[in-house]
């Protein structure tokens, strides 16, 4: 973990959580005031948050243009639910076990990927995140095409009778997103942070400059996947199932867009990432309805804006609205 | 009905290259422009090939403007750059990289005729016709450069060290070649080079830039013979 | 011994098709250093043009033209217009390696999108051109059919004229230089920025081909070229994406190794089979087996 | 000097955002969802595109259409019915996430014929349709571990388990096909399993069996099954599976001129849809299927001949099995609605089909099986055979209606006449 150094980082760290937890406690008033499928969609922002975090970190920092997230999160999602069904241990524990799978896949996956660059490393991970659902169904006790389920349980007696399934996935995705979001943003101001950002600039200064490339490429690629699996799990969680069908390439397309929108260096901006991702389909079903189009058009009209906002934020906003935003900001109070 | 180019000023982002620099050459005569390495010649050849563009000032072709055009269009009104460092595709034969200089005029019959006036220019090329343009020395490449440039029959060529590198022999070659070639084609020559005495020697007028400045222009014999100058930019 | 005969044959016949899409892959990655993602939706919707067309003409081969056009103009056209404007905007910071990789996504899901919003995502099966029904000698029926031999030709014709294109004209040569050195070519007369969408036509064209040979064998739906454009890219890596021999080579090796695991050893393999080859070839080879000596850190 | 990114004012701005969005909602009415005076709001999931979507597609639009039928002519005691149709693009995570829509945002007052037997199940626990109390009428799936009044207390069935077609094809292959040498190909989830289960219990053995995951099924993949199949000598194969499967099956065979007795399973069987994925006509001629209905084209049966009209009125598309099965589920749905009486409630809903839905008029032959302790639909299937145009006449001439159970029960042959149809196929049941 990060050496904290000198005391001002200390109290940031402090004042830092103690805003975490102002967050937190607001978030969980408001999911009792709202109805159902709000408070699913809240748990779907906060899974989105995670993944995309994962990218934040892996491209916005070192540099790494990788599709293979919706793999990694495949890869939590699994290990989570084989943890939960096969050992019977505690709900954090699949959590936790989905991270170390998901962290030693992308370890793996980052030996190779270290050493690519640019579009191979982006069509090796495309390669991954279409053959998926292949691999899913190779080995009989992944549950094939319909999956395997991932029941986290009702929730306790004591939330009484209205405590809905969907309020419960919505605490409990809000509570690892807080605490997954907290521990990247310090693990990027850390040490860590600033050798990816250095990679990132320049691989070659960097490397003159000491520092091992290819060695905190791998250690990005393993982090980010880590997350990408507690992502993945937190989706399992959600829909109580594990299944190829779940983590396609359309889930990487979405991701890589949340994390471009979001301003693709910034990890505040995950939240505006994941809350656009949750509204697209909201938008497209809207959309649908008044244009009038049978249900069966209105599958294609998700992807449609999905892609015509990717193409519009990588060529208009290529460090993400907020990097545009801020330039505007310092212009303005530099006038 | 020259190349004049007047207040003309080139910058590379935030740091400026060249200020204020103005001359002319007439139609046919060889200008040499010297200066010490980094006084901003290349950057003054790869602006008026249109390589690079210039923040102000302007340069004329035969009263025509030549700044802020693309390479490709200026070819096509006769002006030719062969670039720094032996600008060969090594990918290519040596008979690819003459018929290159051609393409754009479509005409195939002209073309192999401009091919074998250079071979016989320089025969040299003429033995390694379907080499990969990679085998060939640095004299060899820098005589294929230029054939590539004479192929397509310009009017003005602007040549950027094509000494450098080169044995003493060989840049003795090179010059000769260069000064034949203008009287029998009527050139306009503007030679870029370091190797300042050699190039006054075949020049009509020379230009001295320093710091991106003109800082002395005028015929060449007078400038070799300038004491002033000869100490402070030629050296000895 | 036969079988071995068997799976070489349907091996080339798969590989050739595979050639097609790592060409097109190739090509654009010489002449613009971008790996086109979005090539198996314009390769898409140019079989979606010639399914229309063939099918209301009952002619394959008409259908085949019209996605040629169709493909090279889309090619053209997604040059021209997109690629000039994302490297007009995007050319800083991070974003310079990551813009082209998503933008080209984005035009996938885009061109996807437009496809399925036109055509609707039903099942399309096109009339292949030759039967399917495998070559009899005597009473054995070998799976190899004339629709394969007539797809190896096909491919083999193609491959002919673009050498010919290549070695041969002038075009080609433009072609070649603005790809190899975009600067000397221009100070040569070369109008680069044209040469480069005319190659993106003919990648077009040819991703064209390549789709509607797919599609004879199996379905044509919004999302059938996927798995196309993965192999094109396994194909054109372990051709090293520096040479259109090795891309077809590439290619080859490709399709008999997966036709080998698809006879030998499993049916649903053949995507793991495929992409271990990939990572096999990117840790030991990086530059592919055409290698000439360039290294691949770029 | 590294930018700040992460000062506080970016992070309270968008806890803030986050939250916004959450409280822009309404909180629910509390009237029975989905019923008003005058309308009643139904929900179907099924595959409108995607791999399984041939044929498929078509079940909403014809059940659609009959509603409108039925609402042109008075509706259900005046209430209009409307139908919302999702499309989950038969994947389970898609279907979970459509049937959320349905329950929360469109608020119907039941789900009628989800299909797609992986996804009902996901759905059935992600959503927890129990514990919602949410009816889900007439189950577009076989399988049968759906056969469970305990586990299942809102869901009923309404296809013929895919065990009882194993068995009855079992039988079927006993009586007619004794000692040939027998193949199979059939999906290798729940869908196949259920089958394979049922065929080892009535002890027939394949000589060749082979599993394919959905999803997998393409010209290529058919070609390892055909040459399986014809180096095993297999000289009868049962195929369960969905039609874009049977279709690469059936046209890579006649490509490679292999032509043992097919049996194709009820799933994917439509001749139409068949022909449309490229299967030749020609292939079809001969081929056996289990059947529950009758042919599509048999004028000569009253509800045929009714929903064709309804059909060419409201529907206007090529009346084959798919567009009768979905006008079926309309006549059914209709006859639960009005047996739960004007005051409609989920919960009146569900004992209606307990205590009256076994007298229900259902076009396929065999008996229908609700009780207060069962929740399965029909019985029994009859052995068809194609003809030239794959279109489907009784095996032996006239309609022997073999029923049994999902479990150990025996096959046994019934002489079982099924309700006359309501006039005008409008039910005016109480």
């Amino acid at each position: 973990m990060a050496k904290v150094v000198g005391g001002n980082t200390g109290s940031k760290v402090r004042k830092k959580l103690a805003l975490f937890f102002l967050i937190g406690w607001i978030l969980l008033i408001i999911g009792d005031r709202v109805d159902e499928l709000r408070v699913y969609q809240g748990a779907q922002i906060a899974m989105y948050t995670i993944a995309l975090a994962s990218i934040v970190l892996l491209t916005g920092y070192s540099g790494q243009v990788s599709l293979g997230n919706g793999a990694m999160m495949a890869v939590g999602g699994y290990a989570a639910a084989l943890t939960l069904n096969n050992l019977q241990t505690p709900i954090w524990s699949a959590f936790m076990m989905a991270i170390l799978v998901a962290a030693l896949f992308g370890a793996f996956l980052g030996l190779a990927a270290a050493r690519l660059s640019g579009p191979y490393l982006a069509g090796t991970t495309l390669a991954l995140a279409v053959g998926l659902p292949a691999i899913a169904n190779q080995f009989s006790f992944l549950g094939g095409e319909p999956g395997l389920l991932f029941d986290v349980g009702f929730p306790p007696e004591r939330f009484g009778e209205d405590f809905t399934q969907y309020k419960w996935f919505f605490w409990i995705a809000t509570f690892i997103a807080l605490i997954a979001l907290f521990v990247t943003s310090n693990i990027l101001q850390s040490r860590f942070g600033r050798t990816w950002r250095a990679i990132r600039g320049n691989s070659l200064a960097a490397e003159l400059s000491g520092i091992n490339a290819s060695q905190l490429k791998v250690l990005a690629f393993s982090v980010s996947s880590g997350l990408a699996g507690l992502a993945g799990a937190v989706l399992a969680m959600t829909i109580s199932l594990v299944a190829p069908g779940a983590y396609t390439l359309a889930l990487s397309f979405a991701l890589v867009t949340g994390a471009v929108l979001a301003g693709i260096s910034s990890l505040p901006g995950v939240v505006l990432g994941g809350f656009i991702l949750v509204a697209i389909p909201e938008i497209a079903d809207a959309l649908a309805s008044s244009l009038g189009s049978e249900d069966k058009l209105n599958s294609y009209l998700p992807g449609l804006i999905v892609s015509v906002l990717l193409i519009l934020s990588v060529i208009y906003t290529p460090n993400g609205p907020g990097e545009n935003l801020r330039k505007h900001f310092h212009k303005k109070s530099a006038h | 009905m020259s190349l004049v180019v007047s207040n003309l000023s080139v910058s590379h982002g935030a740091i400026s290259a060249l200020r204020g620099i103005d001359f002319s050459v007439e139609v046919g005569q060889l200008a040499a422009v010297i200066g010490a390495n980094g006084a901003g010649k290349t950057t003054l050849l790869r602006t008026l090939s249109g390589l690079k563009d210039a923040i102000s000032g302007n340069a004329t072709w035969k009263d025509r403007e030549i700044l802020g055009k693309r390479p490709d269009e200026l070819v096509r009104r006769g002006i030719s750059h062969v670039s720094e460092g032996k600008s060969v595709i090594p990918e290519l034969s040596v008979k690819e990289n003459l018929i290159l200089g051609g393409i754009w005029r479509g005409k195939k019959s002209d073309t192999a005729e401009a091919i074998n006036e250079v071979v016989e220019l320089f025969p040299r090329l003429g033995e390694r016709m379907s080499q990969s343009a990679n085998t060939l020395s640095g004299g060899e490449r820098q005589m294929l450069a230029i054939g590539r440039a004479l192929v397509s029959r310009p009017k003005l060529l602007l040549l950027d060290e094509p000494s450098l590198g080169l044995a003493p022999i060989v840049i003795e070659q090179i010059f000769q070649t260069i000064d034949q070639l203008r009287h029998r084609l009527g050139l306009t020559v503007l030679l870029v080079e370091q190797n300042a005495m050699s190039a006054l020697e075949i020049a009509d007028i020379g230009v001295i830039i320093n710091l991106g400045e003109v800082v002395a222009t005028g015929p060449a014999n007078e400038l070799i013979n300038d004491p002033a100058l000869r100490a402070a930019y030629l050296g000895y | 011994m036969q079988k071995a005969l068997e799976t070489l044959l349907i091996g080339l016949s798969t590989g050739s098709i595979y050639a097609l899409m790592s060409l097109a892959l190739v090509l654009v990655w010489r002449s613009t250093r971008v790996i086109n993602f979005a090539q198996a939706g314009q390769a898409m919707f140019s079989t979606y043009i010639g399914f229309e067309i063939a099918t209301r003409s009952q002619i394959f081969w008409l259908g085949l033209l019209f996605a040629i056009v169709a493909g090279a103009l889309l090619g053209a056209g997604v040059d021209y217009f997109f690629m000039r404007v994302l490297f007009k905007h995007a050319n800083s910071g991070p974003a310079l390696v990551v813009a082209p990789v998503i933008a080209t996504l984005g035009l996938l899901g885009l061109i996807r999108s437009i496809v399925g919003l036109t055509w609707g995502g039903e099942f399309k099966s096109l009339t292949a051109p030759a039967s399917k029904n495998g070559f009899t000698f005597g009473e054995v029926t070998i799976p190899f059919s004339p629709l394969d031999s007539l797809t190896i030709i096909t491919v083999a014709v193609i491959l002919i004229i673009l050498a010919l294109l290549f070695q041969r004209t002038n075009l080609g040569l433009a072609l070649r230089a603005s790809a190899y050195s975009p600067e000397i070519a221009q100070l040569a007369g070369i109008r680069t920025a044209r040469t480069r969408t005319i190659g993106w036509a003919i990648a077009g064209g040819v991703g064209g081909v390549a789709g509607m040979l797919v599609t004879s064998y199996n379905f044509l739906t919004p999302y059938s070229l996927d798995l196309l454009l993965v192999f094109g890219f396994i194909a054109a890596v372990i051709g090293g994406l520096e040479s259109m021999v090795g891309a077809v080579i590439g290619a080859l090796v490709l399709g008999i190794g997966l036709t080998i695991i698809l006879n030998y050893v499993g049916t649903s393999l053949v995507f793991i089979g495929g992409f271990s080859v990939l990572l096999l070839v990117l840790l030991i080879k990086p530059d592919g087996i055409m290698a000439r000596g360039k290294v691949r850190r770029g | 000097m590294i930018r700040k990114t992460h000062g506080k004012r970016t992070w309270f701005a968008a806890a803030v955002l986050a939250a916004g969005s959450l409280l822009a909602t309404s909180l629910p009415a509390h009237a029975e969802t989905g019923v008003t005076s005058n309308s009643i709001k139904l929900g179907i999931t099924l595959p409108l595109t995607g791999a399984a979507s041939p044929g498929y597609s078509k079940i909403g639009n014809a059940m659609d259409a009959y509603f409108k039928y039925v609402n042109d002519n008075g509706g259900v005691y005046g209430r209009k019915i409307t139908l919302v149709q999702k499309d989950d693009q038969y994947s389970p995570q898609l279907s979970i996430a459509k049937t959320n829509e349905l329950i929360l945002k469109d608020k119907v007052f039941a789900l009628v014929g989800p299909l797609g037997t992986a996804n009902f199940t996901a759905v059935h626990k992600s959503v927890g349709l129990p514990r919602r109390k949410v009816p889900a009428l007439f189950l577009n799936t076989g399988f049968s571990g759906f056969a469970n009044k305990k586990k299942f207390p809102t869901s009923f069935t309404i296809l013929p388990s895919y065990a009882m077609e194993a068995k009855i094809v079992s039988q079927f292959l006993k009586e007619n096909f004794a000692g040939k040498k027998l193949g199979l190909v059939y999906q290798n989830d729940e869908f196949g399993i259920d089958a394979l289960g049922a065929f080892k219990d009535a002890g027939v053995k394949f000589d060749v069996s082979i599993p394919y995951t959905s999803g997998t099924q393409s010209a290529a993949t058919a070609q390892t099954w055909v040459s399986q199949l014809a180096s095993g000598g297999a000289q009868v194969v049962v195929f369960f599976g969905v039609t874009s499967a049977t279709a690469p099956l059936l046209a890579v065979a006649a490509a490679a001129k292999y032509a043992p007795q097919w049996i194709l399973g009820s799933v994917g069987s439509d001749p139409l849809t068949l022909q449309v994925l490229g299967v030749p006509v020609a292939v079809l001629n001969g081929a056996l299927t289990p059947a529950g209905n009758p042919s599509p084209n048999d004028l000569t049966d009253e509800y045929v001949k009714q929903f064709q009209e309804i059909n060419d009125k409201y529907n206007k598309a090529a009346f084959d099995d798919y567009v009768l099965q979905g006008m079926n589920l309309g006549l059914m749905t209709v006859q639960a609605l009005r047996a739960a009486g004007p005051r409609l409630t989920r919960r009146g809903l569900i004992k209606a089909i307990e205590n009256k839905g076994s007298t229900f008029a259902s076009v396929a032959y065999s008996p229908l099986g609700y009780s207060r302790t069962s929740n399965v639909g029909h019985t029994g299937y009859y052995m068809a055979v194609m003809g030239p145009t794959g279109d489907r006449k009784p095996y032996g001439g006239k309609v022997t209606l073999y029923t049994t159970d999902s479990g150990k029960g025996p096959v046994v042959k019934s002489d079982f006449k099924r309700p006359a149809m309501p006039a005008k196929g409008l039910p005016n049941n109480s």
